[in-house]
């Protein structure tokens, strides 16, 4: 009952995510998808959570629903922007790829054949429904910002695929691939503002120095 | 007798590092590289000579340790005798080399020079040599890639760079085809030593395909023999000899290596040889005859006389089919033209080297009356062309001399079902004759535009024949022409065993009778020749005691009236070829230019014609341009946008999942 | 055997007095054509003698090419004349593939001439000298081809089998063509190599339209009776090879064979008399056309021979 | 403890060097810690191979290959390193602890770290961490010159190898979810041997979504065409000795995690479907690779494009099965490359440009240098006598003996192409006069100090043309082995 409220409201996020011009709020948006998605690794495992489980779970989701949220926000301070004007595509059009794509992804995880013990396909719909939306932000979006949200989202979706099929990676395993999403969102921050300060703006599609 | 072969391989390894290190010592630098190639020379002629004595073939497997391939050398017939140019040709050739880069001043490009001429020599003895297919391949470049490098010798000139590039890309290209050969071969036969090649796997037509274009990139077959007329000249002379003369006829050693391993030789085989020959030969003379530039007009008659080789090989893959002895004067007469063409070709090529330096040009119509200054290296030079026209008594005669039997053999009546021998000699018989005659009048233009009559221009007003230590090796050269001319028949007696076992049908039972008669009849020739030179003797003393009590002035030439002749109203090269260029307008599509008389009181004229060559102009150079618009045209694909990456990535891994799930 | 080689240098000899004399016969002949007396009978004879006499002057461009030239030519033209059968006889000198020697003895005469031309420097003699090469280009390959012709039909590889064969009759019914064919190239080739009308007019001084004439025009005295003797012997030589094929006599007898050759070969040169004097000279530029068409003739035997 | 050694040694210093205010020292530091690398690989090499199967790090003979060839060219180019840094001094208030050189060396000596990790880890996801902490190690690195294009290079080169990366975390959780079907496999830790053990009992159909989603992800990171693209950039702009350890170590690296995965596809029965798209792949690098050289306007570039095409043949001699030749390749490819890159380090210090069109006459101005040039440029062509040309032959070799004609096809044109094009930008580069705005008073050293890294490890690819030793040939014979998945 909770996890389908809890999927429910996670394709609601993405969509959202899909639609918003405001940069804040994509970061608002990845946060709670980031929470989310922890929750839902929660109720995919009935309980069965050892007390280092719990420590990890807890972890991972303060730095992924407060730490790399703040980062990002201070980048975007520094940057001074708002919101994202003009995207390559427009914001219809992307809330209309954002249904298509979730029912291809509802569709995708009903044809998956599912391991005993996984989750509800919609579980599985709910990783591949984030992780389509981190590429499309990548694609689709102007602002490196927003493809470093857009990165983040898809990490999201990528981390919470594992429970959703019953593969319990090693801790350690988890721990590292925790590590690496923090460092790297950290270095992209850096890039960001050394980008700032070199370019006096962050808009990607003018990052086109180097070409053949 | 492989002891020597490994020897001479070392020596010219050795004597080229050498040079390298001590290049500069005053009294080593120069003497290095010339007795390193003699002694390497002699080593190397041991075990040729003892094979071609009929003694057993050296063989000499070694264990290496790549992954394919084996360290197998091979001497028997067919590679002693291509072997023979490369030892005689090579020490005469780096001797001139040294008193020829001497008039350069630029060291360290002569150190290089010098250990690449080395390298060549050696690369070509153990592209002979190689029995294996990896090891093939790898004396095969080291030999093309030491000779780019003695290409790029002046390498601050585009136009060095540029020809540089051209032989490059041609070379490499050709030995494609090769990789894809010997991998073809090796999938079918299980190992790449020649010795496992017979019957070349079943595919002999595809290898054949494949080597015929592989070793024509090589041996300047008509249409890939771009590169020869861009390297020659850039080459420096000594070079371009030893290029032009031995290293092409590598290509020509390769097909036939390949050819000897067929169980049998169709007779389409013949007419695509035939075909090249007809190619070559003509293409090559006639676009000799319009050249203005003395090397490229020789390197041009390279081609030709591969083309001539190629008939003579071609009649010989006929006379398989035929009876008497068509097969074995053809394949013999080929095999002679291959060391008279190298005598010969680098005789000119060194001798018109020592023009060049002389005079400072490489113009034909800038030049004339070089006889004069120079009268040793014109009479030897004379010597040479009378060579490549293939007139007797010199050395061009002879292996002519035998295709052209053959020919005459082939058409003779024999009652044979197939009509392939009979027609296939027709044409070659017409070929040749037409070569023959082009020939004569390309040479013609040649001796005469450069050094008869007046100079055209200021160029090497005070040219002088070269010192001893250029002068001599041409000497030697020239002589080695007139001695093969005489000889000739001894030269046939040397190849009879050769060429009488390369074929398929009679590796087993060679018969080289045929060859021991037509070598007598051969006699006759030389006989004639000495008759010939009693009479020019006696003549001329008949001239001189007729002329004895009689007054002889000099004076001007007759002007036909026309009494303010000056050396430009000579008749220069082109206006030489320009018949050939009215006549073979479509063929050459040369460009003519320049401004014409007009008017009552003409003011000054000029003319000129620049004949491009056509493949590198209407198929190499459209084509070159064609790949170049495409690969800007490819550039869009990476055009910068971080997203339009991020989508490839996507795209590929959609694309992928769906092919795999599908 | 003995007596062939007598046979065959009375041949020679014969050649080498009467070649001359062929000059006469076409030289009145187309007298004869333009209703004028012509020349005496002897009148090459008395020429070749009194330049044998002259002295000499020699250009200041010239080198030893230039006095080499004339006596090359002479004496290759020796060499070609011991090649050629005279009468049904083998010839002096005759082995397989002769007919190559024959050609390049020819090819290497023309090499000197030719030289010789361009060392004087002069723009004329330059022009004549490339003609010369550029059509004897094209004229040698019909000889040689036409020459394989015979051989095809006869069954040999020399000149002395190939004429001593075309006797028997055997050949003549379904080669007909062919050696009609070859004889055509041959006259054409015979026309040019002795720079004849309708290639070359040997008579005119107008040097741009002379070719064989205007080579030779700064030889004098020796060389230039050199030229001429030599030239003659061409017509003789070159001469022979047809008349061998119109007339191949093989009567028994060696008196009757040389005799019925010698009246072919004056019959030769009457025609060609009649030729010079019937025909005008083709225009510089048709020259080619003319040598395309003898090389042609020379192919065409192979539809017969080749079956 | 040999591999630990090996292992945290690169870390300590780096976290050390952070903390180290001289410059001298730091750049000692680089030096010091490759060569002990460099020692402790060889020390391993010659201690002869125990398979040591720890459950995340272990040693087989694939992972020593790959070790040496890392630890050599990190060798190799630390003495580049550190003359790059000398000659790119800082100004003096920049210097001194944390700065920004602090941070290059760190990174360099981490970088050095992750890509050890990455080859001795024999779980997936360790593997995964390793292979994104590479990434994360080395972007400070390309944008070390914090110019524009530096650092758009490096922001392009930071996303999309990490999207790809991302990528493959989906291929492992894939493979982890392919051992839940079977009760043989239930639970079985996720260790690259363990899977291939096991392969028979593993699902295909996951088996195959995890190699697809693996091959694209390290693809990505690999360089295979079409997801190749951060990797001219990356290579252009970042200091030569970097883009010689990008192109030699990293790629290989990224190429491991392939070979290991394909392996165990080849162990359960369905190695057609992985190998066909290996080789599609691979044709594919290549012949955009062979486009973009024609022309190429930046010699780095041209550099970078070459090392996709080699990644494609590499990924070609996977799919072939072309086990032994295609290991002699990545050795050979990498020692070639990286002396390439650090030649063109110097070339870039004498002409300040990277335009193939205003270097002119480089073997007037640094003899030694130009003729490196030229003999890099001979053995990237696989022209012998060069090692190259042997493990390119025998990729063909193979490619012939299965009959995949059309691909040798392809391959022998691409190779065409490549050739054509490089010799025409190479030829005016090397040979030629000096451009007149270089200073030609200058006295000419025939050979520099720089020099003598790339000459080393041309004359290793020249020996290995000629000769293979002993234990090189045992070596590659084994790691051929483990890349059959046994």
């Amino acid at each position: 009952m909770t996890d389908q409220l809890v999927i429910a409201l996670l394709f609601l996020v993405n969509l959202r995510m899909f639609a918003t011009s405001r940069l804040d709020s994509l970061i608002r948006g990845v946060a709670l998808q980031a929470f989310l998605l922890v929750c839902l690794a929660v109720v995919s495992r009935e309980g069965a959570l050892s007390w280092e489980g719990w420590t990890f779970l807890s972890v991972t989701g303060l730095v992924k629903c407060a730490v790399l949220p703040v980062m990002m926000t201070r980048a975007l301070r520094s940057a001074g922007i708002r919101r994202e004007v003009e995207p390559l595509v427009g914001y219809r059009v992307s809330l209309f790829i954002g249904l298509i794509v979730t029912g291809f992804s509802i569709w995708a995880a009903a044809q998956l054949p599912m391991p005993d013990g996984a989750a509800d396909p919609l579980v599985v719909a709910a990783a591949l429904i984030s992780m389509i939306t981190g590429l499309f932000l990548i694609v689709a979006r102007r602002k490196a910002i927003s493809q470093a949200i857009g990165y983040l989202a898809m990490e999201n979706g990528v981390y919470v695929l594992a429970p959703a099929l019953a593969v319990h990676g090693p801790l350690i395993v988890e721990t590292g691939v925790l590590l690496d999403v923090f460092v790297g969102v950290f270095i992209m921050g850096v890039i960001i503002l050394h980008i700032r300060q070199e370019f006096k703006h962050i808009d990607i599609d003018r990052l086109s120095e180097l070409r053949d | 007798m492989a002891f020597f072969l490994l020897l001479s391989l070392l020596m010219y390894l050795l004597s080229g590092l050498a040079s390298l290190a001590m290049g500069r010592h005053p009294a080593w630098g120069t003497r290095i590289v010339p007795f390193g190639s003699a002694a390497a020379s002699l080593c190397a002629l041991i075990p040729v000579l003892y094979v071609l004595a009929g003694g057993t073939p050296v063989d000499l497997r070694a264990a290496w340790s790549l992954p394919v391939g084996s360290f197998h050398l091979h001497l028997d017939l067919l590679s002693a005798w291509f072997a023979l140019p490369v030892i005689l040709v090579s020490p005469i050739v780096s001797f001139y080399g040294t008193g020829y880069l001497r008039r350069h001043d630029r060291p360290r490009e002569t150190d290089a020079c010098g250990f690449f001429l080395q390298l060549l020599t050696g690369g070509m003895l153990f592209v002979l040599l190689a029995s294996d297919g990896l090891l093939f391949l790898l004396a095969w470049e080291i030999m093309s890639m030491s000779a780019f490098f003695l290409v790029v010798f002046e390498h601050e000139e585009h136009e060095v760079q540029r020809a540089g590039w051209i032989y490059l890309v041609a070379t490499h290209l050709g030995t494609a085809f090769l990789f894809a050969m010997f991998v073809l071969l090796g999938s079918r036969c299980g190992s790449f030593d020649f010795g496992d090649f017979d019957g070349l796997g079943g595919v002999a037509d595809v290898v054949f395909v494949l080597a015929v274009v592989g070793f024509g990139a090589k041996a300047g077959f008509f249409g890939l023999h771009v590169w020869l007329p861009e390297a020659h000249p850039a080459a420096p002379s000594h070079v371009s000899g030893l290029m032009s003369g031995v290293m092409i006829k590598t290509g020509i050693y390769g097909l036939l290596r390949v050819m000897v391993l067929a169980n049998d030789w169709p007779a389409w085989w013949g007419w695509v040889l035939i075909g090249i020959g007809i190619a070559s030969g003509l293409g090559g003379v006639i676009y000799a005859l319009v050249q203005h530039d003395l090397k490229r007009l020789l390197a041009y008659s390279s081609v030709e006389n591969i083309g001539i080789i190629c008939l003579g090989l071609g009649m010989s893959v006929f006379g398989v089919h035929s009876v008497g002895p068509v097969a074995l004067f053809a394949m013999a007469g080929a095999l002679l033209h291959v060391l008279n063409h190298a005598v010969f070709k680098s005789c000119l090529f060194l001798g018109a080297g020592a023009v060049i330096q002389a005079v400072g040009t490489r113009e034909i119509d800038l030049l004339g009356g070089v006889q004069k200054r120079m009268p040793r290296t014109a009479a030897l030079f004379l010597l040479a062309c009378a060579a490549v026209c293939g007139l007797p008594p010199l050395n061009g005669f002879v292996g002519e001399f035998l295709i052209y039997l053959a020919s005459y053999w082939s058409v003779l009546p024999q009652g044979l079902p197939s009509v392939n021998p009979r027609v296939g000699g027709f044409v070659v018989i017409s070929t040749l004759a037409l070569i023959g005659g082009l020939a004569a009048m390309c040479f013609t233009k040649v001796y005469g535009a450069v050094f008869l009559g007046e100079p055209r221009s200021g160029c090497g007003s005070s040219a002088t024949d070269p010192g001893r230590d250029m002068s001599v090796p041409v000497t030697v050269l020239a002589a080695l022409c007139a001695v093969f001319g005489l000889g000739g028949s001894l030269l046939m007696l040397l190849v009879a065993s050769v060429a009488a076992r390369i074929h398929p049908l009679a590796m087993a039972a060679p018969d080289m009778a045929p060859l021991r008669e037509a070598s007598a009849v051969y006699l006759n020739v030389t006989l004639a020749a000495l008759v010939l030179a009693a009479a020019v003797y006696g003549l001329w003393r008949l001239r001189d005691r007729l002329l004895a009590g009689r007054v002889v002035r000099t004076g001007p030439t007759w002007g036909c009236g026309y009494p303010h002749g000056t050396p430009r109203m000579q008749y220069t090269g082109s206006s030489f070829a320009q018949p050939i260029i009215a006549a073979f307008r479509s063929l050459l599509r040369s460009e003519l230019g320049g401004d014409w008389p007009a008017g009552y009181l003409p003011g000054r004229s000029s003319f000129m014609t620049h004949t491009p060559g056509l493949f590198m102009h209407r198929f190499y150079t459209p084509l070159f341009a064609a790949f170049a618009r495409v690969a800007v045209r490819m550039r869009r694909i990476q055009q910068g946008g971080t997203h339009v990456y991020v989508f490839y990535v996507v795209l590929a891994l959609v694309a992928v999942l769906v092919w795999s799930l599908l | 055997m003995i007596a062939d080689f007598f046979a065959a240098l009375f041949g020679v000899t014969l050649a080498l007095i009467l070649a001359p004399f062929l000059r006469t016969l076409i030289n009145r002949t187309k007298a004869r054509m333009a209703g004028r007396q012509g020349p005496p009978l002897l009148q090459p004879y008395w020429s070749l003698a009194r330049l044998l006499r002259k002295g000499a002057v020699y250009s200041t461009t010239t080198t030893w090419m230039f006095r080499a030239g004339p006596v090359v030519t002479l004496a290759t033209m020796f060499g070609a004349l011991c090649l050629v059968p005279f009468g049904g006889n083998p010839a002096l000198l005759h082995f397989e593939g002769d007919v190559l020697l024959m050609a390049y003895l020819l090819a290497l005469g023309r090499f000197f001439t030719i030289l010789a031309a361009l060392d004087t420097g002069s723009s004329f003699e330059g022009m004549g000298a490339n003609r010369e090469a550029f059509f004897s280009a094209l004229s040698e390959p019909a000889l040689l081809l036409g020459v394989a012709g015979l051989g095809a039909i006869t069954g040999s590889v020399s000149i002395s089998g190939i004429y001593g064969r075309l006797g028997n009759s055997a050949f003549l019914g379904s080669h007909l063509p062919a050696m009609i064919f070859i004889l055509a190239a041959f006259v054409i080739v015979y026309l040019t190599e002795n720079a004849r009308i309708p290639v070359d007019d040997p008579t005119t001084h107008l040097e741009l339209t002379m070719i064989h004439e205007v080579m030779v025009l700064d030889h004098c005295g020796v060389d230039l009776a050199f030229i001429e003797y030599a030239g003659a012997l061409k017509l003789w030589v070159l001469g022979l090879l047809i008349t061998g094929i119109v007339f191949p006599v093989s009567t028994g007898s060696f008196w009757l064979d040389a005799g019925v050759s010698l009246a072919c070969m004056a019959v030769l040169q009457i025609c060609v008399g009649l030729v010079e004097s019937l025909m005008a000279r083709l225009k510089m530029g048709r020259v080619p056309l003319l040598l395309g068409i003898a090389f042609v003739m020379s192919t065409l035997w192979i539809m017969w021979v080749v079956r | 403890m040999m591999l630990r050694i090996l292992l945290f040694t690169p870390f300590l210093a780096g976290l050390a060097s952070l903390g180290i205010a001289s410059d001298r020292v730091r750049r000692r530091l680089i030096t010091a810690v490759s060569f002990f690398h460099l020692a402790c690989s060889l020390a391993l090499w010659t201690a002869g191979l125990e398979p040591t199967a720890g459950r995340w790090l272990g040693l087989d003979a694939l992972s020593l290959l790959f070790l040496l060839v890392t630890s050599a060219l990190f060798a190799a180019s630390s003495f580049a390193t550190v003359t790059y840094l000398r000659g790119h001094e800082l100004p003096e208030e920049r210097r001194g602890r944390l700065s920004r050189e602090a941070v290059f060396t760190c990174s360099m000596l981490f970088f050095l770290g992750t890509t050890t990790l990455a080859i001795l880890s024999l779980h997936t996801g360790v593997f995964w961490m390793a292979i994104e902490a590479t990434t994360l190690a080395s972007a400070p690195m390309i944008s070390y010159q914090r110019s524009s294009r530096s650092l758009e290079a490096a922001w392009k080169y930071l996303l999309i190898c990490s999207v790809g990366i991302a990528i493959a975390l989906v291929g492992n959780t894939a493979l982890a979810v392919s051992i839940a079907f079977h009760p043989a496999t239930y639970g079985l830790p996720l260790t690259f041997r363990g899977l291939a053990a096991h392969a028979a009992s593993l699902h295909p159909v996951w088996l195959k979504v995890a190699f697809a989603f693996i091959l694209v992800g390290y693809g990505t990171k690999m360089g295979l065409a079409p997801m190749h693209t951060w990797l001219p950039d990356a290579h252009s702009e970042a200091p030569s000795p970097v883009s010689a350890l990008l192109s030699g170590a990293l790629l290989n690296c990224a190429f491991l995690g392939i070979l290991r995965t394909n392996a165990i596809l080849v162990r359960a029965g369905i190695g057609d479907y992985s190998n066909g798209l290996l080789i599609a792949f691979g044709l594919g690098s290549m012949f955009l690779a062979g486009w973009f050289i024609l022309q190429q306007a930046d010699f780095k570039r041209l550099l970078a494009y070459s090392s996709i095409e080699h990644m494609g043949i590499l990924a070609i001699a996977a799919g072939a099965g072309a086990s032994f030749g295609g290991l002699l390749h990545a050795l050979n490819h990498s020692l070639t490359k990286g002396a390439l890159f650090l030649v063109a380090g110097t070339i870039l210090g004498a002409y300040h440009t990277k335009s193939t069109r205003t270097v002119t006459g480089v073997i007037r101005v640094a003899p030694m240098t130009g003729l490196l040039w030229i003999a890099g440029f001979l053995a990237i062509c696989g022209v012998p006598p060069f090692g190259t040309f042997v493990s390119e032959f025998s990729v063909m070799t193979v490619l012939g003996a299965n009959g995949r004609w059309w691909s040798l096809a392809i391959f022998l044109l691409t190779l065409g192409i490549v050739f054509v094009g490089m010799w025409r930008i190479v030829i005016p580069m090397a040979f030629g006069r000096p451009p007149e705005s270089h200073p030609s008073g200058a006295p000419v050293r025939f050979l520099s100090v720089a020099d003598v890294p790339p000459l080393a490890l041309l004359c290793v690819v020249l020996l290995l043309g000629v000769w293979l030793p002993e234990p090189l040939t045992r070596l590659v014979t084994q790691a051929a082995a483990v890349m059959g998945g046994l």
